[in-house]
């Protein structure tokens, strides 16, 4: 039954799925797995030869359980910096619970030859904090679950990795010779002759005091006005998955606490464009009087706090918006038609993690020809229509949605369209045709006013 | 604009002095508009965009139901999110013409996709409305007196403290709109009884019902008019006219009041509208022997009317008290009586005495809310008296009965407010015909005249160089007698004064939100109290959404409006027992007050504190009332004496009474608050409200856990504990040791959890002692 | 007693030679509503008044039509003429009709 | 992505700095006409009425007001 539905799952895939090419060897593995924050950044350094006759293009990634929740991010460049393209691909003869992406070089790799690889990969939701529950005063303790050796589908000669947490209580580590330990780097290592499919779990437990904040939803407006501004708005619903808070919140220990790493949260740090004004920050109950604006040469700080500090497992949610001039988001082509390249999504807090993502993108009245390109894979969702202040015809809406997102997410989205400049006459001749209409009527009325015999309305205008 | 004007050769000079006149006034009361509405806004300005205090928030809560679910659903929504587990019906049980009207506000806005949020029209709603209630009390004293005494009387209503304290930005009460359809059916009354139309008298009653389903205080307009018909029959004022307008009025207003599901058959049925049902049946029959006064000779009408009436007046007396006896006609509330007598309620009504607006009002009050007007409008009155006639006589009842009633209850002086502007209005507007009319004497009479008015008028109104009209007046007329323009000086100066004063009360006493606090550092640096919010926040987002909250009926309306929790009392205070009952729970010990708790299915106690910041109107303040309100339903286990000193005092420091300093109350106020020390040269546990050190610093809960603190420790959230999860308080440690050891069996696993974490919360008490 | 009838039927003379047909018309209106309105009172007396709102909106609107008969009778009448000024007959007929036009809708609301 | 160097960026066609004297203006010679236009309205009689002054005034009041308005809202921060 098992293998059946493998079959199917990887008949399904067939048009994607891949072979290993077992000429590949890695010769030296680099890893770097920083745990300083509520994410996983894995960075590493990748010698690939290929041992085999023929050159080879392309060249898969692998991890050993299915992430395919938890990675949010990948980025692999070669030794020159320069982006190389990676998906998310099927692998012939692997399982479902497992994960590959392939890189596509640059050029082939020929036999006999070697090249270098950097790759980036961002995991979220893979520290978990334990003790699940702590009370108000203890120290956050979280648990990474990883592998010794670089999961990969080809042979490894030598690899080392290198764990970074937060600080230098750590708990306890796995300990697979050769390890050491230096202030807050563990270092694992060097391995040598690797099989491929090597597993061998990795485990730290140390105390983490990073903010554990989840942005479990954020709906973001972009709309386009063509007198020159763009207003946006971010309704975000933020929650700390950290430990649960066990037992009482008492506002006595907490005005004692002064120490800066605690495991609560009081207030955070988000970068709005530098050309950003007129920023609100509020709530379904009003405005949120605490938060200072500090505008820096390229970009403006707001230090947001929300209007209760947040505990583990407490949420909350607010309103953030501000405009930004069109300008530096707003080209015309010369053939009329206009091109925007803004942000899909932006900046909350340093090292953050989005749940979930729906961006709307409100276009000018009377846009035709509407064309979008994504910087990464979106689900576009069914174009909606809006009604703005003075607006008759309505206005497309674009909307887009993506789930688990990072900071290296947030890219500029292009979105081209057709537009005619005299449509921005719209609003003022409609308002004008509005007060004339008034006007008539008066007009109309100062004429009947004799036939009625009842003029006590005359008083009313 | 006048430049406009003088460009027409060919329009008669008549026609464009009455053009001018007319100008004059649209622009006087646009202006008068523009001043009411800004002069509300200093909360706005200040703040922010948001509702006030507390029955607003309800109102806003209900519209914002009804502009989300449409109206019928509105009408028949039962809400179980207040009184649980008793629940309310809002649609029968609250005056829904301020909800149809921002709602009816919002509906045609959004038809025209202006896209206002609901939010904002609720809070500039009655700003808008002051302005609609100038322009009514214009109409109104323009029918009593003149048009110069209704735009003095339009200025001032708009900018009265007296309607302000009901009217600012922000509070979203009926109040806001009532004022305006109360003037406006007195102006539509007065102008039926006038002509005895017909179409006025169905607009007054039509008025009437838009009052109706406003407001409460409708019943002052249905005791009102027919005490006017009733006085007029009396001074053998009696007239075809006066037998339309009230006919028409009371028979469709009798109709189309029964259609408010609140009001409901009351109509018919309570005291307080008989005397309407009264003088129609006495107007019919005084109508009955006019007519046939007409056909008859002299000694036949006098035969005829004293047999027959007094044969009348037996058998409509003997139906109503028949009727009253069988319990259909029910007798006058609680809250009528209170009117008569003051003492009434303080004996009977704790829950209405509570209320500090239901308080018999200071004269200090009057002269605060009314200035200059309280010392003007006697004159007022006085002329009217001097020259009476049909519709001066309703304005004469109307002060007499204001006055009356705005001294009985603090909350009233919103009805005595308008006749106060408009008499106000009729003085002032004499008293400058008197010392401005004859300076004037030019070709155009008329003009002059009124222009000055407004012109003067406008000035005051923007409190803008009033000296400069004064000396354009002194050239005109340099002979004139020094007495004349002294006089005029002094009006001015009053004028002036008032509007001053009036600003400097709506800018201080009546624009506070009440749920964001604002404190003064001593450098003049404002820093906001937002703690209501927080924790009303804090509890929306991290409560379960059926949790209900117990608190104060004070805090009812915001918790439901802002934290959208299921609450157990609030505003509407309909169920003294249930008040009571949270009364008796806040007032007793702990274990007595948890029964209630489990009880009532309790899951958080909110309270509100004010010790830390020194804001007075916390619940200990008010932790008397809860007493006393508890002891009326309870005797038997809520005694007032008992928290009071052998001295008779209320204490709350190591003085105070035991029974008080171990009430529920007293431990969740000042759980923890015996450590904090607030500054250096207060000891620990200094209450700054009641300038005391607290009597009982060391505070163990049993049953209930601190849930959250707002930042100034305003407000306090406590989470009653399940059953399961508390222990005794004075078990040994090693028997605990065992029973959580005994514990372990797989089924249980997360209950022993719970009991491991509440045993360092008792240690901890312990120790720091 | 004999002086009552005696007034009476005095009235009634003076009533049949001295009012317009105008008037007759409407008091003839009237008397029709008075009646219905005594049949209704004697019904609820009889058989109960169950649905309170249907009686009740019955029974006013018989009440109202009554009262803005009268008043139009009073409008109407030339002898008031001085008291109404400004009102012309047609003015207060279509008063009337304004008065029965709102009325009426009350009462379809009420009588649910 | 298409190469943005190449592209004009797009401004206002007005400059924002310049909303709030626009809307004085706009709206000072919009409330004038309006205020004339009544003014005549209520001065002039039926016989010295004429329907063309009256609609050009109106024309007149309703453009300045109009535009004035949407320079209103643009300078308050709503961009229509």
């Amino acid at each position: 039954m098992w293998k059946l539905f493998l079959f199917f799952s990887i008949l399904s895939l067939a048009n994607t799925a891949e072979n290993i090419n077992s000429d590949l060897i890695n010769k030296n593995v680099q890893r770097t797995i920083d745990l300083n924050s509520q994410l996983v950044k894995i960075t590493g350094t990748i010698t690939i030869e290929n041992s085999g006759k023929q050159g080879i293009s392309k060249y898969l990634i692998g991890f050993e359980r299915d992430l395919q929740g938890s990675v949010s991010y990948i980025g692999v460049q070669d030794s020159q910096k320069n982006p190389l393209k990676t998906s998310e691909v099927a692998v012939i003869g692997r399982g479902t619970n497992e994960l590959f992406y392939q890189v596509q070089l640059r050029q082939s790799l020929e036999p006999e030859k070697t090249i270098t690889i950097i790759f980036e990969v961002i995991i979220t939701k893979a520290l978990n904090p334990y003790p699940h529950s702590i009370t108000q005063k203890e120290k956050q303790l979280v648990r990474y679950f990883g592998n010794h050796y670089f999961y990969s589908p080809y042979k490894t000669q030598n690899q080392k990795t290198e764990v970074l947490v937060s600080s230098r209580s750590i708990e306890s580590y796995s300990k697979l010779k050769p390890v050491a330990q230096t202030d807050s780097i563990i270092t694992y290592g060097p391995y040598s002759d690797i099989a491929a499919f090597s597993l061998h779990p990795l485990t730290v437990h140390y105390e983490n005091n990073a903010p554990f904040l989840t942005v479990t939803r954020l709906e973001r407006t972009i709309e386009i006005s063509h007198w020159g501004n763009i207003a946006l708005e971010e309704s975000i619903e933020i929650k700390h998955t950290g430990a649960q808070l066990k037992g009482p919140f008492s506002r006595y220990d907490y005005q004692r606490e002064t120490s800066p790493n605690h495991h609560s949260i009081r207030s955070y740090r988000t970068i709005l464009p530098a050309l950003a004004h007129s920023i609100y920050y509020r709530d379904m109950n009003g405005n949120i009087s605490t938060s200072t604006v500090k505008p820096h040469k390229d970009y403006i700080e707001l230090e947001l706090k929300p209007r209760f500090p947040l505990f583990g497992g407490w949420q909350s949610s607010y309103i953030l918006g501000y405009s930004i001039p069109s300008f530096p988001y707003l080209f015309k082509k010369s053939s009329g038609e206009f091109v925007l390249n803004i942000r899909l999504l932006d900046h909350v807090f340093d090292d953050m993690a989005v749940d979930e993502l729906e961006t709307h993108i409100v276009l000018p009245v009377g846009v035709s020809n509407v064309k979008v390109k994504a910087p990464y894979e979106i689900k576009r969702l069914p174009d909606g229509v809006a009604y703005k202040y003075l607006d008759n015809i309505g206005r497309t809406v674009i909307r887009a949605s993506k789930t688990n997102l990072v900071e290296q997410h947030i890219q500029d989205i292009e979105v081209t369209y057709t537009w005619k400049s005299h449509t921005l006459l719209h609003e003022p001749i409609l308002v004008s045709i509005a007060l004339f209409l008034i006007f008539v009527i008066v007009i109309i009325y100062v004429r009947l006013d004799f036939s009625i015999g009842k003029p006590e309305h005359s008083k009313k205008e | 604009m006048s430049q406009a004007g003088t460009k027409k050769g060919a329009v008669s000079k008549l026609n464009r002095n009455a053009a001018i006149n007319s100008l004059i006034i649209c622009v006087v009361l646009l202006l008068a508009w523009v001043a009411g509405f800004a002069s509300r806004l200093f909360a706005v300005i200040r703040f922010e965009s948001i509702i006030h205090e507390f029955d607003p928030w309800f109102n806003y809560r209900a519209t914002a139901y009804m502009v989300k679910h449409g109206f019928y659903n509105f009408l028949n929504w039962f809400d179980e999110r207040a009184w649980y587990p008793l629940g309310r019906i809002v649609g029968g049980t609250v005056y829904p013409g301020l909800m149809i009207t921002s709602g009816s506000i919002h509906y045609i806005l959004h038809l025209l996709n202006i896209n206002v949020h609901i939010r904002d029209i609720c809070v500039f709603l009655a700003p808008i409305f002051s302005g609609l209630t100038a322009i009514s009390t214009y109409l109104l004293t323009r029918e009593l007196w003149s048009s110069g005494a209704g735009l003095f009387a339009a200025c001032f209503i708009a900018i009265v403290p007296g309607y302000i304290s009901r009217s600012v930005a922000g509070s979203y009460d009926n109040e806001g709109i009532a004022i305006f359809a109360l003037q406006f059916t007195y102006f539509l009354w007065i102008k039926s009884v006038k002509t005895g139309s017909v179409f006025w008298a169905v607009a007054a009653s039509l008025s009437y019902f838009y009052m109706v389903s406003a407001w409460g205080g409708y019943v002052f307009i249905i005791n009102l008019i027919p005490l006017h018909v009733f006085v007029l029959l009396l001074m053998g004022r009696y007239s075809n006219r006066l037998f339309t307008s009230y006919t028409t009025f009371y028979i469709l207003g009798l109709v189309m009041s029964m259609q408010i599901p609140f009001v409901g058959f009351q109509p018919i049925r309570t005291s307080e509208h008989m005397a309407a049902a009264g003088v129609f049946a006495l107007l019919f029959a005084v109508a009955v022997l006019k007519y046939l006064q007409s056909m008859m000779s002299k000694s036949e009408f006098k035969f005829l009317v004293i047999w027959g009436g007094s044969l009348a007046a037996g058998l409509v007396f003997a139906t109503v008290v028949a009727l009253t006896y069988a319990g259909y006609i029910a007798p006058w509330s609680g809250r009528f009586y209170s009117l008569w007598d003051t003492g009434y309620a303080k004996i009977h009504i704790p829950i209405i005495a509570s209320v500090s607006e239901h308080q018999p009002t200071t004269w200090f009050s009057f002269f605060f809310d009314l200035h200059v007007l309280i010392a003007t409008f006697p004159a007022g009155l006085w002329y009217c008296i001097k020259h009476v006639n049909d519709e001066r006589v309703f304005v004469i009842l109307y002060a007499l009965s204001a006055v009356y009633f705005a001294g009985v209850m603090v909350r009233l002086m919103l009805t005595l407010t308008p006749v106060v502007c408009m008499l106000s209005g009729i003085a002032f507007s004499i008293l400058l015909e008197l010392y401005l009319r004859e300076e004037d004497s030019g070709p155009s009479e008329i003009e002059g005249d009124e222009s000055t008015q407004g012109g003067k008028r406008l000035y005051d109104k923007a409190g803008k160089a009033p000296k400069i009209k004064h000396e354009q007046v002194k050239e005109q007329d340099p002979i004139g007698p020094n007495i004349r323009s002294i006089a005029a000086v002094v009006l001015v100066l009053l004028l002036m004064l008032f509007v001053v004063h009036c600003t400097w009360v709506t800018s201080n006493a009546y624009s506070s939100p009440s749920i964001v606090l604002a404190s003064y550092g001593s450098d003049g640096t404002r820093q906001i109290l937002d703690d209501f919010r927080e924790a009303y926040f804090w509890l929306s987002q991290n409560t379960a959404d059926d949790a209900r909250v117990m608190s104060w009926w004070d805090y009812g309306y915001q918790i439901a409006g802002m934290a959208n929790r299921t609450t157990l009392v609030d505003n509407n205070t309909w169920n003294n027992s249930h008040i009571a009952l949270v009364g008796k729970a806040m007032s007793s010990n702990e274990s007595a007050a948890y029964e209630i708790m489990t009880a009532l299915d309790v899951d958080y106690v909110l309270v509100i504190f004010g010790g830390v910041i020194g804001y007075s109107g916390d619940d200990i303040n008010k932790f008397l009332w809860m007493v006393r309100i508890a002891e009326g339903e309870h005797p038997k286990d809520i005694r007032e004496s008992d928290y009071f000193t052998e001295q008779g005092e209320f204490r709350i420091d190591a003085e105070g009474s035991q029974i008080l300093l171990n009430c529920l109350m007293y431990k969740l106020s000042y759980y923890k608050f015996g450590e904090l020390r607030l500054d250096y040269r207060s000891p620990a546990g200094f209450d700054r409200t009641r300038n005391a050190v607290i009597g009982n610093k060391d505070i163990n809960l049993t049953y209930l856990e601190e849930a959250y603190t707002s930042e100034h420790w305003l407000v306090r959230i406590y989470r009653v504990k399940k059953p399961d999860e508390f222990n005794r308080p004075r078990i040994p440690v090693a028997n605990r040791v065992i029973k959580s050891s005994s514990f372990i069996s797989k089924k249980n696993s997360k209950r022993k959890k719970g009991l491991i974490k509440n045993k360092p919360v008792v240690i901890k008490g312990k120790r720091s002692q | 007693m004999a002086q009552i009838t005696g007034v009476l039927s005095k009235f009634y003379t003076d009533y049949l030679t001295k009012t317009p047909k105008k008037l007759k018309a409407i008091d003839a209106y009237l008397v029709y509503v008075l009646l219905t309105g005594i049949i209704q009172f004697i019904y609820c007396i009889l058989v109960g008044t169950f649905p309170f709102n249907s009686f009740l909106s019955g029974f006013t609107s018989t009440v109202s039509c009554f009262v803005l008969g009268v008043c139009l009778r009073l409008q109407v009448n030339p002898e008031n003429k001085n008291q109404f000024y400004g009102i012309s007959p047609e003015r207060g007929f279509a008063d009337f009709i304004f008065a029965h036009a709102i009325l009426h809708l009350v009462v379809m609301n009420f009588i649910g | 992505m298409a190469d943005t160097g190449k592209l004009l960026r797009y401004s206002s066609p007005v400059n924002p700095a310049v909303f709030p004297h626009l809307t004085i203006v706009l709206l000072g010679i919009g409330i004038f006409f309006t205020a004339w236009f009544f003014v005549y309205e209520v001065t002039s009689t039926k016989q010295t009425r004429s329907l063309k002054k009256e609609i050009a005034t109106a024309v007149v009041a309703s453009i300045f007001s109009g535009f004035g308005i949407v320079f209103l809202l643009l300078t308050v921060g709503i961009y229509v």
